[in-house]
């Protein structure tokens, strides 16, 4: 199945990318995103278990994705 | 949300006579950080989980101070020196129901609402706050 | 005392480039108090009294929470359902200064300035509120 | 000595005075003052123990005054 993930702030500055279509086996997990986006260059400079949020709600590693969710990998907030 | 904030409006949204007791807080972008001289902040935010969050921590205050009258206004984009970049007014019939609640929202706004800074400084630097560091403002 | 207040006003009085975080209380007339339809309030004061009470408790949140700027206006008078009665506003470099010094100052004003109201209700009676009850509002 | 007594907001109107000047034993005190209005037509109103400001101050009833005294009755209070 296929899941867009979503980059912000430093993490699109490191990366270079803000998004990207990820081909997943049914299911794929968040951490197995987290998995392979740590693969990817530039991804050193990322923290090992970033927060996560799925379809715009935080996450946790093990939660279960579906063909066409909404990944985002989430730096340290600053609002306000 | 690209547009200065106006304190008077979103005090006027919240408005009602049954109200004795409105709180506010506003915060801008400060001279200096860490010693550093700043420039301006660039704001961004993943929009719509921000919304969606923003919202969530409104119902939340709402719901635990009995707050029906909290209005909010959060800015992206650059902002220079003293400009705002986010409002929360809460009105309520007592006093400590009304600053309980402003407090509540600032404090979940920085804690859940995915919006980062870019700080730029006067050396020519730049930094995200709080990113590496993890420290919460 | 006697014009409305300007709360643009008094945050103006407090601006300064080194401070993040603006806190704003402002108490509003209500249009109903203890279940009676409330016409109007009339506010007195022992006025030298509450000025020096008041000056004393802006020195002790400056110094307590270490908060410079710190703009504070009390209306006396009569006051119709919806106006400011009184409104304070502080100002720091962070949040939780701000606002636990604007917390501090309108609790000590509710305690400790004497001023006084007279609440002139809609079926023709009046009450001093407080008097009698020594109820904390 | 000869000291001047302020009454405010619901006193003033339970006495029908808004102030007046008293003569008083030399270290007379707060408290002495007290009971002389409590002597006034209207004061039954009045709590035993009302709060005292002497001279713009917070008192006790065991202060000591001194001529010229400003010495104010202070209803439970009700500002902001």
């Amino acid at each position: 199945m296929t899941v867009t993930v979503l980059f912000f702030a430093s993490y699109a500055e490191c990366l270079g990318i803000k998004s990207m279509s990820l081909e997943i086996g049914d299911r794929g997990t968040v951490g197995d995103v987290v998995r392979a986006v740590s693969g990817l260059s530039g991804a050193s400079a990322l923290p090992p278990s970033p927060l996560i949020a799925v379809n715009r709600s935080y996450a946790r590693a093990t939660d279960v994705l579906s063909n066409g969710d909404e990944i985002a990998f989430i730096p340290p907030v600053a609002g306000g | 949300m690209s547009r200065p904030i106006d304190i008077q409006e979103l005090v006027a949204e919240v408005i009602d006579h049954s109200n004795g007791a409105t709180s506010v807080f506003v915060g801008t972008v400060r001279s200096t950080n860490e010693g550093k001289e700043v420039l301006m902040i660039e704001y961004s935010a993943y929009e719509a989980m921000a919304a969606k969050e923003i919202e969530q921590i409104v119902d939340e205050a709402a719901d635990k101070y009995h707050v029906r009258h909290i209005a909010l206004e959060h800015r992206l984009g650059e902002l220079a020196i003293g400009e705002a970049s986010i409002a929360i007014v809460t009105a309520h019939e007592r006093r400590a129901p009304a600053i309980d609640a402003m407090r509540y929202v600032i404090e979940e706004v920085k804690r859940r609402a995915p919006i980062w800074k870019l700080e730029h400084y006067a050396d020519g630097s730049r930094n995200w706050v709080n990113a590496g560091t993890g420290q919460a403002k």
